[in-house]
Formats: C-alpha cells, sequence, structure tokens
C-alpha cells in the first residue's frame, strides 16, 4: 500500500466538507458562510473535484453523526472534511462515523478551527481567512491520502519467563493459574531463588500442569515481537530447543554487592566477618552465629549502606533486612550485643517502622554515624556531629546494596532493551509503564528491574502476567497501528539511519536486498525514521511530505479575500 | 462446570493513575468498564504536579493521553463527581449502587467554552488549587480539565442555595447544557469484581502549630507548592509568597511533617522534597535551599542521584535529631526554622519561604468507602490486601481488590504496577470464576 | 588526519630508484606475489592515455601496468569500494592504493554500511592534489608533467590547473590509514612507508623492509605543508563566504547550473539509489507553482534548483571529505566543492566531527546526547532551563 | 513594511506542543492570524527537506516545538530532532540565509500559556525580519 495516493481522475473525486459552528464558539467568530463560499470558489482547483460544503450546528452531537452519516451515504462523498475542533476531542468520533459507512476513515480529515481560529484569532476577517486556509489545507491533504486497512494479527498467548526466583515463580503461577501454558527458563538445578527451592511456590511451580520447566537452560536467541516471540533456549548439557511464545518476562533477579569493592570496607578470611545474606541463611537453617575459633561472639555490628556510595544509589530494601535479621539475632542470644550502624534508615511503606520498633524493643543498639570504615573487627566511626571513634565487634556483619544480574548485559542486548544508569535493564517508562520495555512484548519482574523488596518484587510480577493476560487474550487479536512507516525499496541503500534512531527495534536489516524494513506489528509511526531518512525510501503513512506539504502551501497562499462584514452570529440547531 | 459465568464487567473506583490504567486494561469488547470519580474531573493527583520525580517530566504529558484514552473508550463508563452507595453480593455478581451526584451540565452537550463561568457573578477559593486562586460557583477546577465540562457548587450557586433568582449560566450557555433542575441519579451497575483506587491525600500540617501553617504567610504545604510551580495553575509557576507577591530569596524544606504521628515513612516526601528544591533553582537564579531532614529516604535505582543532582550544594542538608521538635516561627518574609541538630543542641535557620514535605495519609473518603464496600482498613486506615505479605491485591473482601495510594503510600510507579498486578488478578479471577444460583462466588478461584 | 605514525607504530624505509611510482608499485607486487595479499586494487591508465580506471587484479602483470599515484581522480575510490564490498565481504584480502580523501570517504560510507572496510587494507599517499580532468585530458602529457613537479614538491602550488579543493585541503597526509607513503619524507633515495594499523604492519613487516630510523624530516615538511594549505584553506573559506551571503548570493553562486545534478552523481558520500529530489516527494503540484507564481509574481522552472542543493548540504555534509569531484564534473564550472567545503566545515566544528576518520565515532545524526556539547547546544535555543527536563 | 502580515509554519508535536496549542485556545489567549499549525506525531518526523520546502515555497517563518527532552512521547525522539535541527540552522547561518526565521521551541501539554508566548514572540521577530527573500522573487 503506498502512502500517497494520486490525485484520482477528475469526476470521480466528491469531497464533503462540513463546517460544525460549536453554537457560537465557531460561528460567532468565523463567518461559516464566507467560508462555504470561499471554499466553493476554490473547488476547481481541485482537478474536477466536486465540492459539497455545508455548515451544521453541532457535528459531534448525535443527530450531527447521523447527519454526516446520511451525507456521506447520500452524496456518495469520496472525501470527507469536517471542520470542527481539534482532532484530540473529536478525532475518534469523525473516523466512528466513517467506519459506519463505506468511506475508509483515512479519507477523511479534521480540520481545527475552533482552537486554532476562532478562539485565538481576535479579528473576526483574520479568523474567516485563516479558516479557509486550513480548510483549503484540509481538502488538498485529504485528497493525497490514502486508505489504510488494519491488520489484526493471531497471536500466541502462551508465555515463556526467564528466571525461576520469586518473581519469576509468581509469575508462572499467576499466569497458568488462568490456562496459560508456561515455559520457565531457570539456568539453576531448581526454581526457587531466594525463597528456596522447597519452598511452596517452588513446590507449586513444580507441580503445576501448565508449567513445564526448562532447567540448567539459557535463552540463546530471541525473534518476533509481541504475541509472536520464537526463542531459541540451550540446555547447558543438550541440545537446543526453540519456544514459542506470545510474550517473555525478564525475571532474572539481581545478586548482592561484593563488600570489599566498598574502600571503606576491608577484611579477610581470618576476620570474624559474614555479610548479610549468609547470616539470614544460617538463622534460617536453625544455625547459631558462631565465631571462627567456635566460641559464641558477645557483640554483634551490623554495617548498612555498604557499597551505596559506589553505586549511587539505595536499595531500598537492606535495612529492613538489616534490623530484622538483628531482632533475630537478639532473640537467638539475648547475652549478646547486637548493634546497627547506620546513616539514613530507610525503612519506607507502614511495615518499616514496625520493623525499627521491633529491633529497638528486642535490644538492638544503633549508632547513627556520617560515615563507618571497617577494617577487619574494627569499626572506626565518625557520629553525626563530627566526633571520630573506635571500636571493635567480635562479629561485624556488612550489608551490601543490590547489583544486576551478571546475565543483563548479554540478554538485553538480544532482546534490544536499552541498560540504565545503574545497569539494570530499563522501563519503558519509569513512571506510567515500569514493566514494559523498549520491545513491546518482552516485561520486566522483579529486581530484574532494579533493588526492591520481596512484596514489590511480587507486584511487578503480577503487572508483567496483568498485562499479558489482558494484552493477548486467546482468540483476540491484536491490531497493531495503521499509521506506520513503510520503506520504498527502490530509494533504500540500506544505511541504517533508521534502524539506529528507531526506539522500538521496529526496523531491521535485509543484507540479501541491501535495504532495511519495517516490522508493522512494531512500528508506533513516530516518524523519526522518516526524519532520518537521506534518500525519501521512508515514508509514515498518513504523514508523508506529500500530505504535509499541501497543507503547507495552502497555508502560505495568498489569501482568498473574505467578506469584511462583522460575522452573524446565528445558530442553526 | 456447574453454575453460570461471573459478571464480566468492572467497577473501578478512583480515575487517579492507578484506576485510569486499569480501566484501560480491564475495558474491552468483552468486558465494560465502570469507572466512578469522586471529583467532576478525572487525573487524580498525578495531574496537580507540572513535573514528577524522578525524571522531573511533565505530568500532564505523562497523563493527558491516558485521560484522553480513558474519555474515548467505548467499553469505559466514566461517571465523574460519584461516589459508591452500597455494594451487595459477592465475587461474579456483585451489584453496585452509585450515586451521580447533581452535575447540573451535561456531558453531552457542553463543549467547555467556559462563557458560562466568566457571567457567574461568584467568586470562591479554589479548592482545587489549594485555594491559592479562585473559581466561580460554576467552574472548571483548572485549565485543561477532563472532561472540560463544569459542575455548580450548588452549596454555593445563588440559585440553587436559594438567596436569589441567579440565571446568568443558563443565559450565557449557546449549547443549553446548564440545567438548574439536575438532580443526583442513583445508579445500579452489575458486576463481576471491583477495584478500589480511590488515592490518599497529604496530611495537613495545621494541627502542628509549631509550624506555622495557616499563620505564617511563608509556610506553604508540598501540595500548595506544586500548584504554586504549576504552569497551568494559580501564578502561571511563578514561586512567589503568599500575600506580598514577592519572589524568596531563600527557602527551607522541612521533611518528615507527620511522619511520627503517621506512624510510618511514606517513602516519597524525600524525593519530592529534592524535586522542590530543582523547582525552586529553575524559577529562582541564586535562591539558597535549605532540607531540615533526619533519615533521607530515596529507595530504589534511579533516586539517590536525583537526590544527589539536586542537593548541588550539600551544605543545605540540614540534620536534624529530632524532627518533631522542629519550629517555624517568625513574620511576613522572614522565617526562622529552628531544629536541634546532632548534638541536640537547638540551631536554626532564616529564610523567606518554608515548605512542608508532608505524609501521605488516607483520603477521608476511604473510609466511608470501606464502610459502604465493607472492606477492612489497616491500623492507619488504608484499604488493606487479605494477604500483607504476598503479590495479591485483593481486599478482606473477596473480589474486591485495591491498587494505589488507597493501598499506603507510594510513588506513580508504585501505584502503576499495583494497578497493572490487581487488573490482571481481576481479568484471572472473572474468566474462571463460576457462580452458583444462590449467585455468591464458588467454584475453583485462579492461583494467587 | 595527523598524528604519529600510525597506532601500528612502524615505519620502514622504501628505495625511491626511477621514482615513487615504480617504487610503489614493487611495494605492491611483492606484497601480491608473497601472498601477504591476495589481490590489489590501484589506478591503471586506460589506452587512450586522458584517464585511468579502478583495476581489481590478482595478476603481478597487470598491477605492474598501474599508475599508483594518477595525476586526476576521474572516479571516486570510495565508489569503487563501494561497488565492490557493499553486497558483503570476501576472504580475499585487498590491498587498494588511493588518495586520503578517497579512503576518508570510504570510512564516511563504512558508517553508512555502503562499504565494507574489514578485509581491505587501505594504502594512502601524500597527495598534492589532483589536477583537474578537462585540462588532463586535454593534454595528458604536460598535465603528467605538471602533476611530476606537484608530486616533487609535496604541493598543489607547484602545478597548474589544480582542482580548486585541493590547495586548501589540509588532510592531504593520512597516517591512521593502514599503510601510508610518505612522500614528502623522501631522503636519501628513499621514502618513508608507515603502517598505521596492526594489519598494515603485519604487511610491511612481512616485505623484508629496512626499518626507518625516524620520520622526522616527513613530520617536518608534512607540517609546513599543512600549514601552507590551512592559510589557503582560510582564504577559499573566506572567498566562498564572501560569495555565499543569503538568498541572493546562494543564487548568483549557482546562477549556472543546469540542474544536470551530476554534482550528485559524482559525490562519494551521496549514496542514495535514487535522489531524494529526483523524487515526487518535492515536486510541488501543478496548483503550487501557480500559487508561488502568484505569490512572488513568476515561478522559477524546473523548481527545487537551490532546494537541491541546500538540501543536499543537509544530507551529505557532515560526511563531506572535499574531495572536489563535484567542481570537477560540473559541466557549468561552478566551484560546487567551494560552496559544500565552506558549509560542510563549520558544520562539523559545531558537531565536533572530523569525516572520514577511523576512530569509530558514529555519524552525528545517529546518536544523541541529553546535554548536548555548546557547539550543538548553542545552535538550539532550548526552552528557559526552569522548564526544560534533564537540562 | 506596516501592514506586513508574516506567514508563519508551526509543525507541533501531537503529544506536547499541539496539546498546549489547544490549551491556548480554549483558554482564549491571541494567537497571530498568520501562524498556521501543522501537526505531525513527533518532532523528530520534520525532517530537513520539510522545512526547506517550506521555506522554498514561501514561508517566512518556521517553528519546530515538541516535547521537552526527557519526556518525549516516545521516548528519544526529540533528542535526534534537536541535532537535525541544530545541523539545519548550521547550514543557514552559513549560509547567511537568516537563520532566525527557523526555531525550535520545547512546550509542553500544560503550557498554553507559554505556546501563545512563544508563539507571538517569534511572529513579532519575524514581522521585523521582514518578508522572506525566498518568497519575494520569481527567481528562487
Amino acid at each position: 500500500m503506498s502512502a500517497s495516493a494520486g490525485v484520482r481522475p477528475a469526476g470521480t473525486v466528491r469531497i464533503g466538507v462540513y463546517l460544525c459552528e460549536c453554537g457560537p464558539n465557531i460561528a460567532g467568530r468565523i463567518d461559516l458562510d464566507a467560508v462555504r463560499d470561499a471554499l466553493l470558489a476554490e473547488g476547481g482547483r481541485y482537478r474536477g473535484a466536486e465540492l459539497v460544503v455545508k455548515r451544521y450546528g453541532f457535528l459531534c452531537s448525535g443527530p450531527g453523526k447521523q447527519f454526516l452519516t446520511d451525507e456521506i451515504r447520500d452524496n456518495g462523498l469520496t472525501h470527507l472534511v469536517v471542520g470542527a475542533c481539534s482532532p484530540r476531542d473529536h478525532d475518534s468520533t469523525f473516523m466512528g462515523v466513517c467506519a459506519g459507512t463505506d468511506l475508509n476513515p483515512y479519507l477523511y480529515r479534521i480540520v481545527n478551527i475552533r482552537e486554532h481560529c476562532a478562539w485565538v484569532i481576535d479579528d473576526p476577517s483574520g479568523a474567516t481567512g485563516q479558516a479557509v486556509s486550513y480548510l483549503l489545507g484540509g481538502i488538498s491533504r485529504v485528497l493525497r491520502q490514502s486508505p489504510l486497512h488494519e491488520r489484526p494479527l493471531e497471536v500466541n498467548p502462551d508465555v515463556l519467563v526467564i528466571g525461576g526466583g520469586a518473581a519469576g515463580m509468581e509469575t508462572s503461577l499467576a499466569l497458568a493459574g488462568n490456562g496459560r501454558r508456561v515455559v520457565l527458563v531457570e539456568r539453576g538445578p531448581a526454581p526457587g531463588g531466594c525463597m528456596g527451592s522447597s519452598s511452596a511456590a517452588a513446590e507449586a511451580v513444580r507441580r503445576h500442569p501448565d508449567i513445564r520447566i526448562l532447567r540448567e537452560s539459557e535463552v540463546s536467541k530471541v525473534i518476533g515481537f509481541l504475541g509472536n516471540f520464537e526463542v531459541e533456549v540451550t540446555r547447558r548439557d543438550g541440545p537446543a530447543e526453540t519456544v514459542a511464545a506470545g510474550a517473555i518476562v525478564l525475571a532474572i533477579g539481581s545478586r548482592t554487592f561484593e563488600p570489599t569493592d566498598d574502600p571503606d570496607v576491608s577484611y579477610g578470611p581470618d576476620d570474624d566477618v559474614v555479610p548479610l545474606e549468609a547470616m539470614e541463611r544460617l538463622l534460617a537453617g536453625g544455625g547459631e552465629p558462631l565465631l571462627r575459633d567456635g566460641s559464641p561472639p558477645r557483640s554483634v555490628a551490623l554495617v548498612h549502606c555498604v557499597g551505596r556510595g559506589e553505586l549511587g544509589y539505595c536499595s531500598g530494601s537492606c535495612c529492613a533486612r538489616a534490623l530484622a535479621l538483628a531482632a533475630r539475632l537478639r532473640a537467638v542470644r539475648p547475652d549478646m550485643e547486637v548493634v546497627s550502624v547506620h546513616r539514613d534508615l530507610c525503612l519506607p511503606g507502614r511495615g518499616g517502622t514496625g520493623i525499627l520498633d521491633r529491633a529497638d524493643a528486642s535490644g538492638v543498639g544503633r549508632i547513627r554515624a556520617l560515615r563507618a570504615v571497617q577494617s577487619g573487627n574494627e569499626l572506626a566511626v565518625e557520629a553525626m556531629d563530627g566526633t571520630p571513634s573506635k571500636r571493635r565487634f567480635d562479629l561485624v556483619i556488612p550489608v551490601p546494596g543490590t547489583v544486576p544480574a551478571d546475565d543483563t548485559g548479554r540478554l538485553a542486548a538480544m532482546l534490544r532493551i536499552p541498560l540504565d544508569e545503574q545497569g539494570f535493564f530499563r522501563e519503558m517508562h519509569r513512571m506510567v509503564d515500569p514493566s514494559g520495555t523498549a520491545t513491546d512484548g518482552v516485561f520486566l519482574a522483579g529486581t530484574a528491574h532494579g533493588p526492591k523488596d520481596l512484596r514489590t518484587a511480587l507486584r511487578f510480577a503480577g503487572s508483567c502476567a496483568g498485562q499479558i493476560l489482558t494484552r493477548l487474550v486467546p482468540g483476540e487479536r491484536l491490531v497493531p497501528e495503521v499509521k506506520v512507516s513503510e520503506i520504498l525499496e527502490a530509494y533504500c541503500t540500506g544505511c541504517g539511519n533508521c534502524r539506529e534512531v528507531c526506539v522500538y527495534g521496529a526496523i531491521h536489516a535485509d543484507p540479501d536486498r541491501g535495504i532495511s524494513v519495517v516490522n508493522e506489528a512494531v512500528c508506533r509511526g513516530c516518524g523519526n525514521c522518516y526524519g532520518s531518512c537521506p534518500s525519501g525510501a521512508l515514508r509514515t503513512r498518513h504523514f508523508t511530505n506529500e500530505q504535509l506539504l499541501r497543507e503547507v502551501d495552502e497555508a502560505l497562499r495568498r489569501r482568498v479575500p473574505v467578506l469584511p462584514e462583522p460575522p452573524v452570529a446565528e445558530v442553526h440547531p | 462446570m456447574d453454575g453460570r459465568p461471573a459478571v464480566r464487567d468492572v467497577l473501578v473506583i478512583g480515575a487517579g493513575i492507578a484506576g485510569m490504567k486499569a480501566a484501560l486494561m480491564l475495558a474491552g469488547p468483552a468486558r465494560r468498564v465502570v469507572l466512578v470519580e469522586r471529583l467532576p474531573i478525572i487525573g487524580g493527583k498525578t495531574i496537580k504536579n507540572e513535573e514528577s520525580f524522578p525524571n522531573m517530566e511533565c505530568s500532564t504529558c505523562m497523563v493527558a493521553p491516558i485521560q484522553q484514552a480513558v474519555l474515548q473508550n467505548p467499553h469505559i463508563e466514566t461517571l465523574t463527581h460519584s461516589v459508591l452507595e452500597g455494594l451487595d453480593g459477592a465475587p461474579g455478581d456483585f451489584t453496585a449502587r452509585i450515586r451521580a451526584k447533581a452535575r447540573y451540565v451535561s456531558l453531552e452537550a457542553c463543549i467547555g467554552c467556559g462563557m458560562c463561568w466568566e457571567a457567574c457573578p461568584v467568586t470562591l477559593p479554589n479548592e482545587w488549587e489549594e485555594s491559592l486562586s479562585e473559581r466561580k460557583a460554576i467552574y472548571v477546577p483548572c485549565a485543561g480539565s477532563l472532561p472540560n465540562v463544569p459542575v455548580i457548587d450548588a452549596e454555593r450557586c445563588l440559585r440553587l442555595n436559594g438567596t436569589e433568582e441567579c440565571s446568568l449560566c443558563v443565559e450565557s450557555c449557546a449549547f443549553e447544557a446548564v440545567d438548574l433542575a439536575d438532580g443526583d441519579r442513583i445508579l445500579e451497575r452489575r458486576v463481576g469484581a471491583v477495584l478500589v483506587a480511590s488515592g490518599a491525600e497529604t496530611m495537613s500540617p495545621a494541627p502542628f502549630v509549631r509550624l506555622g501553617w495557616g499563620t505564617l504567610p511563608g509556610v506553604f504545604t508540598s501540595m500548595e507548592f506544586e500548584r504554586l510551580f504549576a504552569s497551568n495553575g494559580p501564578t502561571q509557576g511563578a514561586i512567589t509568597l503568599r500575600g506580598s507577591g514577592t519572589v524568596p530569596g531563600s527557602a527551607a524544606i522541612v521533611h518528615c511533617v507527620g511522619r511520627a504521628e503517621a506512624g510510618y515513612c511514606s517513602g516519597v516526601c524525600c524525593m519530592a522534597a529534592f524535586k522542590y528544591e530543582r523547582f525552586l533553582h529553575h524559577r529562582i537564579p541564586g535562591v539558597r535551599i535549605f532540607h531540615v531532614h533526619s533519615d533521607l529516604c530515596v529507595p530504589g535505582k534511579a533516586y539517590q542521584g536525583f537526590a544527589d543532582g539536586s542537593a548541588g550544594d550539600r551544605s543545605g542538608l540540614l540534620y536534624s535529631s529530632s524532627m518533631p521538635d522542629v519550629e517555624v516561627s517568625g513574620s511576613g518574609d522572614s522565617l526562622l526554622v529552628r531544629y536541634p541538630d546532632a548534638s541536640g543542641a537547638v540551631a536554626e535557620v532564616r529564610v523567606d519561604m518554608v515548605v512542608l514535605a508532608t505524609a501521605i495519609v488516607p483520603d477521608p473518603s476511604s473510609a466511608a468507602l470501606a464502610g459502604t464496600a465493607g472492606l477492612g482498613l489497616d491500623a492507619s486506615g488504608f484499604v488493606g490486601t487479605a494477604d500483607p505479605s504476598g503479590g495479591s491485591m485483593e481486599t478482606s473482601r473477596p473480589g474486591v481488590f485495591v491498587a494505589g495510594t488507597a493501598q499506603g503510600p507510594m510513588d506513580i510507579q508504585g501505584a502503576v504496577i499495583q494497578a497493572q498486578a490487581a487488573a490482571g488478578q481481576i481479568a484471572s479471577l472473572l474468566d474462571r470464576l463460576r457462580v452458583d444460583r444462590s449467585g455468591a462466588g464458588s467454584g475453583k478461584r485462579p492461583a494467587s | 588526519m595527523t598524528g604519529d605514525p600510525g597506532s601500528g607504530g612502524a615505519a620502514f624505509l622504501l628505495p625511491v630508484g626511477e621514482g615513487p611510482d615504480g617504487a610503489i608499485l614493487g611495494l605492491l607486487a611483492g606484497a601480491l606475489e608473497s601472498g601477504a595479499v591476495d589481490a590489489l586494487l590501484l589506478p591503471v591508465p586506460l589506452p587512450a592515455g586522458d584517464s585511468f580506471a579502478w583495476i581489481l587484479t590478482r595478476d603481478p602483470a597487470v598491477a605492474a601496468g598501474g599508475r599508483p599515484l594518477p595525476p586526476v581522480m576521474p572516479v571516486q575510490g570510495a565508489r569503487a569500494l563501494r561497488d565492490l564490498t557493499r553486497k558483503g565481504e570476501s576472504d580475499v584480502r585487498i590491498l587498494a592504493l588511493m588518495r586520503p580523501c578517497e579512503i576518508r570517504a570510504a570510512r564516511e560510507l563504512a558508517k553508512l554500511g555502503q562499504v565494507r572496510t574489514d578485509g581491505l587494507l587501505l594504502a594512502s599517499w601524500d597527495c598534492p592534489g589532483a589536477l583537474c580532468s578537462k585540462d588532463h585530458v586535454a593534454d595528458p602529457d604536460g598535465a603528467g608533467r605538471r602533476f611530476a613537479g606537484m608530486i616533487a614538491a609535496g604541493s598543489p602550488d607547484a602545478g597548474g590547473g589544480v582542482r580548486s579543493s585541493c590547495p586548501g585541503c589540509v588532510d592531504f597526509s593520512m597516517t591512521d590509514a593502514d599503510v601510508h607513503f610518505g612522500l614528502l619524507g623522501e631522503q636519501d633515495g628513499a621514502l618513508p612507508v608507515m603502517a598505521g594499523s596492526p594489519a598494515g604492519r603485519t604487511l610491511l613487516g612481512s616485505l623484508g623492509l629496512t626499518p626507518a630510523a625516524g620520520t622526522a624530516r616527513w613530520k617536518l615538511r608534512a607540517e609546513m605543508e599543512r600549514e601552507r594549505r590551512e592559510t589557503s584553506r582560510r582564504a577559499a573559506d573566506e572567498a566562498a563566504g564572501s560569495k555565499l551571503r543569503g538568498a541572493e548570493g546562494l543564487l548568483s553562486f549557482f546562477s549556472a547550473c543546469i540542474g544536470c545534478r551530476i554534482c550528485r552523481a559524482v559525490c562519494p558520500i551521496c549514496h542514495c539509489r535514487l535522489c531524494h529530489f529526483d523524487s515526487e516527494t518535492p515536486r510541488p503540484d501543478p496548483d503550487a507553482f501557480f500559487d508561488g507564481a502568484e505569490l512572488r509574481g513568476g515561478a522559477s522552472l524546473p523548481a527545487n534548483r537551490l532546494l537541491f542543493h541546500v538540501g543536499r548540504m543537509t544530507h551529505m555534509s557532515l560526511s563531506c571529505v572535499s574531495c572536489g569531484q563535484c567542481s570537477d564534473a560540473c559541466p557549468a564550472g561552478i566551484p560546487v566543492a567551494d560552496a559544500f567545503g565552506f558549509v560542510g566545515r563549520a558544520a562539523r566544528e559545531a558537531f565536533g566531527y572530523e569525516a572520514g576518520r577511523g576512530d569509530g565515532i558514529p555519524h552525528p545524526l545517529r546518536t544523541w546526547r541529553r546535554i548536548e556539547p555548546d557547539g550543538i547546544g548553542g545552535l538550539v535555543r532550548d526552552a528557559e532551563p526552569g522548564a526544560c527536563a534533564h537540562e | 513594511m506596516p501592514d506586513f502580515e508574516p506567514r508563519v509554519v508551526g509543525f507541533l508535536c501531537n503529544w506536547c506542543t499541539y496539546a498546549a496549542a489547544d490549551l491556548a485556545g480554549s483558554s482564549k489567549l491571541p494567537i497571530p492570524a498568520g501562524f498556521s499549525v501543522v501537526r505531525v506525531m513527533c518532532s523528530s518526523r520534520i525532517d530537513p527537506n520539510l522545512v526547506l520546502s517550506t521555506f522554498f515555497r514561501g514561508a517566512d517563518g518556521i517553528l519546530v516545538a515538541g516535547c521537552h527532552p526527557g519526556d518525549c512521547h516516545y521516548g528519544e525522539g526529540n533528542y535526534f530532532a534537536r541535532r537535525r535541527f541544530a545541523l539545519l540552522r548550521k547550514i543557514l547561518q552559513t549560509l547567511d540565509l537568516e537563520p532566525g526565521r527557523l526555531e525550535l521551541r520545547w512546550v509542553s501539554a500544560a503550557e498554553g500559556n507559554r505556546y501563545a508566548e512563544v508563539v507571538g514572540e517569534f511572529t513579532d521577530r519575524i514581522r521585523e525580519l521582514g518578508p522572506s527573500p525566498l518568497r519575494t522573487s520569481a527567481r528562487f
């Protein structure tokens, strides 16, 4: 389908131009009769195109829409121009009217003579003249428009989840729980992640008939788009297999910062230092904190914010974990002194303060410090007012932040998803589309998106499942945008400017033909590629230069003279 | 399977970012969504912010396309200026009773030309603008409101409150859109599930006399400050002091206002505070800014960088060892902020303007709503989820879900994530739930 | 394009003997025979004697008939390389000998996916400039003598009928080519050959040349020559600037233009299959002509004469290497390259970009920065910072 | 010339500046009669030839306006638009083709007032510059 319609042979073109009075809002400031006369006087410009010009009270009203429907039918209109308000208000309204007739909605054009003329141009003849030129622009543009047709796509409702941690399992269960078939790709021997492979969730995942687990496997290749992905999964000790899925969920999690990478932290194998996670596991397994010589520690210090300086962000959940652990340590050994060394305590949400209260109640000591330098079991602390002090603790527990999983970069490149400054996958929009990515159909669950507590991680998982359940509905087809870009092979040399600038990865190279090709199912029609193309091979349908320049030409023409008399403010109901 | 399928339609309460996102996800040829909004306009709190952290992104640009999508979606019935009055039934088959309050202006006929409010003789403080500007008795809260259709404040309208036979708005309207005989309508909708996304409030600092809000014109709440910066707000974005209208040369932002009283850290106020710092720098070159704070809470991958980026001059960070002891005194544009420093000694800073970063607290309407819908509130008065540790957004009442700040303090991102999760859980429930003859939900529940 | 003799960091001595042409041919033949490369791409005189063709050959005999230092540039070498590699590289190792501007153009085309330089060894030489093809065709021998003088002097000023873009070319010497022949460094019957890349180093190392003690003389002469050309470049830009003054200036600069668009056809950077300006897109409708006529009192036909030239600047000026092909080809004798060189330099300066460097820096329009450097930022009047996210 | 009404074309991005234009409209803020809006989906859609053609077809001034950097509805479009604009502006500058007739501005959907200001200021500046030479002579 070519983006630019040639001008049709004379006689077959009948353009209907309908002027909405919008009460006094348009009719009161623009002399619509003068406009009609001016348009009819100009009608000859359009090579035999017949012009039907009428005014009406409120075209967006029920009767107005019926009036348009009848006009399209009765006059056998080939094109429709509506002079009314902003397309942001009523473009869809009038496209809907067209859809109810034989007229292709893309052979219609709304011209905004209210917000851009009537309401803003003081002098009535000026407003009327500008309305004429906008409308002429609309008429000659609509003649350059071509009919576009929606092409719904069959979709595959099955889902591939990468990563069998808490978020991956939650996503899988939420989807499988609703009858979707899920393939769960896990690098390790079994799903579970921080929840453990014997957790209830892991058990449920293993048991679920609709969840297929690929253990010790990696995604090695991905092609396709929302609704139709083909993913190659390679087993560490086996062959690769290809999985078809409509969506992909990245739930590869994260890892913890290596404490000794923090310049303020140094310890060796001879020191009694146990990082947070190890101690959590120890206690969870019913173990007791013991020093290397087997004796019980008399004093324990938890050092918060390890690595925060290097990472440049606060992981948000470590303070709560540290204080919870501190309280548990006190419970295990009430005679043991437990001190949390921190600057800012980050305990957002209702739960946070409770954790702090419990820690305080259980007798956990707290030292607020501008800075704490750990060498072995000795802490050099700088109090908030700057006074320095040193102290030795039998046991020191560094509380490190969260960093991206090692596989992040590889998968990002494979899926054409940018990374953010912190090295995590970048979401499509930080606020209104946090679990979506630049590659539509690939979603982010859990800490693959960034550091967060377990509950938030699970809710990201829910968000992914929710979008998949509501966007990929079995039996329902996806309708991609039709005002998208296309590439004319005759003009394209495959220089790749368009591929470089496309945010959505909608354009790929066709080496055989030496050109670039648009995947219309992925393109959103922004036109960035058009702006980048030197050879004119790219056109964004409905926004080609031919079309835009017709608006320009009419805007620049010497204004047709309009009646100077003040306009009449009559309203035709 | 026995029983009949669940009613597929969904009721969403609250047309803020969470409610709108969920409604758009759920609405489709196979499912209608009834979107009930208390205010006469949709958009929620987000549209009150000119820019939102951490990207300093224009909130209107972010939300307007979503508002348009909601209003133009044929499968969403948007009921503005409406409240829920009753919710009977069980998962898969609820009957919701909704009071659509009289708007006195026809949503169909009105095109928002504004002639009526130009004509209206009654002038009142505009609550939506935190009373920093005025409105009429017939009004839209701010330029660019959606739907762009005014509402009549029945208590203050001279005609409706019986003061006099005024009908200027009626006469000024070319569309015969104003109908003073309009009355409340009670609507009944059958839905399979309900999503509560009724939002939250920022705590009023009025009780904290020590902070001087309400008595010292130079002291602003966070919401007042947001509107002050807004280009469609009362001052077109000029940051000026109440009354005097002068531009402040220095400002102190007091963190954690109401944290102790609320009993939790809202987790977003610090970020807001650093946003205000950027606002001030952008609008007032050379302005001096101080943060009076204790624990700085900037969780998440992007936030620390934003905070550091804002506080170009760290000397502006004043650590207070006890926020409840912070005091603001002074007169006119010269304010004195006193706070206990690290050693506990009283320190002070003199500024022209004070902004109070107030805690996020439950919306007053939540309690009423919870009563109506029979939902449990948590200790802080937010709508709780049945399983406080898991990912499920279902409330204590089966079939009723919650998302966004109705559930607790959070930023836009958190609200959107919860909305998407809840929408998925609702779709999942209604796809598979079957309802027995008695109408009570039964049968297999989706895994959660 | 200057710098130490190459990141490959090696210089050898090539005995000149009969003259640089023969010496270079000898080296190329050696590379071919030793199997260090599989094929050569070099200029070979055509029988008529008035021009040269790019010949790709594995046959030492054919190579021996080549003319490594041709006085003219009938076809920009980058176009030869584009033909050769556009459809994909082969595993044949090719050594191509070209002028610096030809190699720089090739590198720009590589960034635009038109040339694949991997598998290619590119050799350049200190270029004293190219003669105008017309003069050369008229009197090949005279032209040849003039060019020999230029080679000897290492400077365009030594000969007449040089392309107008050459005297102002400061990139006449290119030490980041795989191999570079430092003609300017000729001393005691030998000239320095420099490797600008590991591959170049391997090649030269395999040919049993004597390592050069140093390249001081070459550097010195190159520097002096560069200063001379810098001066002519400033003069040329001033001249162009004084002519290109506004719409009227543009019109009179191109007044002789017959709209044949040969300038685009021979431009190494204009890689489009069909030029945008030959497409229907920019052609106004009949009505628009009359509207234009109404507006201006007349309409100039064929349309878009100036739009073509300015539009082409927006397409290629960032990559323009000032090779002068456009001027050389223009049948109306318009010094097209003077205008494009002038505009291109200004544009590249603003973007802090150098066309044709092998440094992997992407084409400026294929990337962006949140906060742009002043060169770009200064051209953009942003909204006041207060309303400007990120900035 | 006193009664010269400049013909200015504004290419506005759909999501931010066109929305701001609507807001200016519903706020009834004055816009010069000679200012014509052409709507595109994103400022990155504007290619140099569209702008040049618009000049050669007789525009006295061209305003390209879109979302603030970082606000692009499509993520990065306006960053690319900014570079393309810079190149075009530089070429006009170097050729002394009155670069002041071409402007790039960021106007968000909320900035109805600012839209009216920007358009007003720009049109005034063009009014002072007078008619574009490209539309006063038949020879161009």
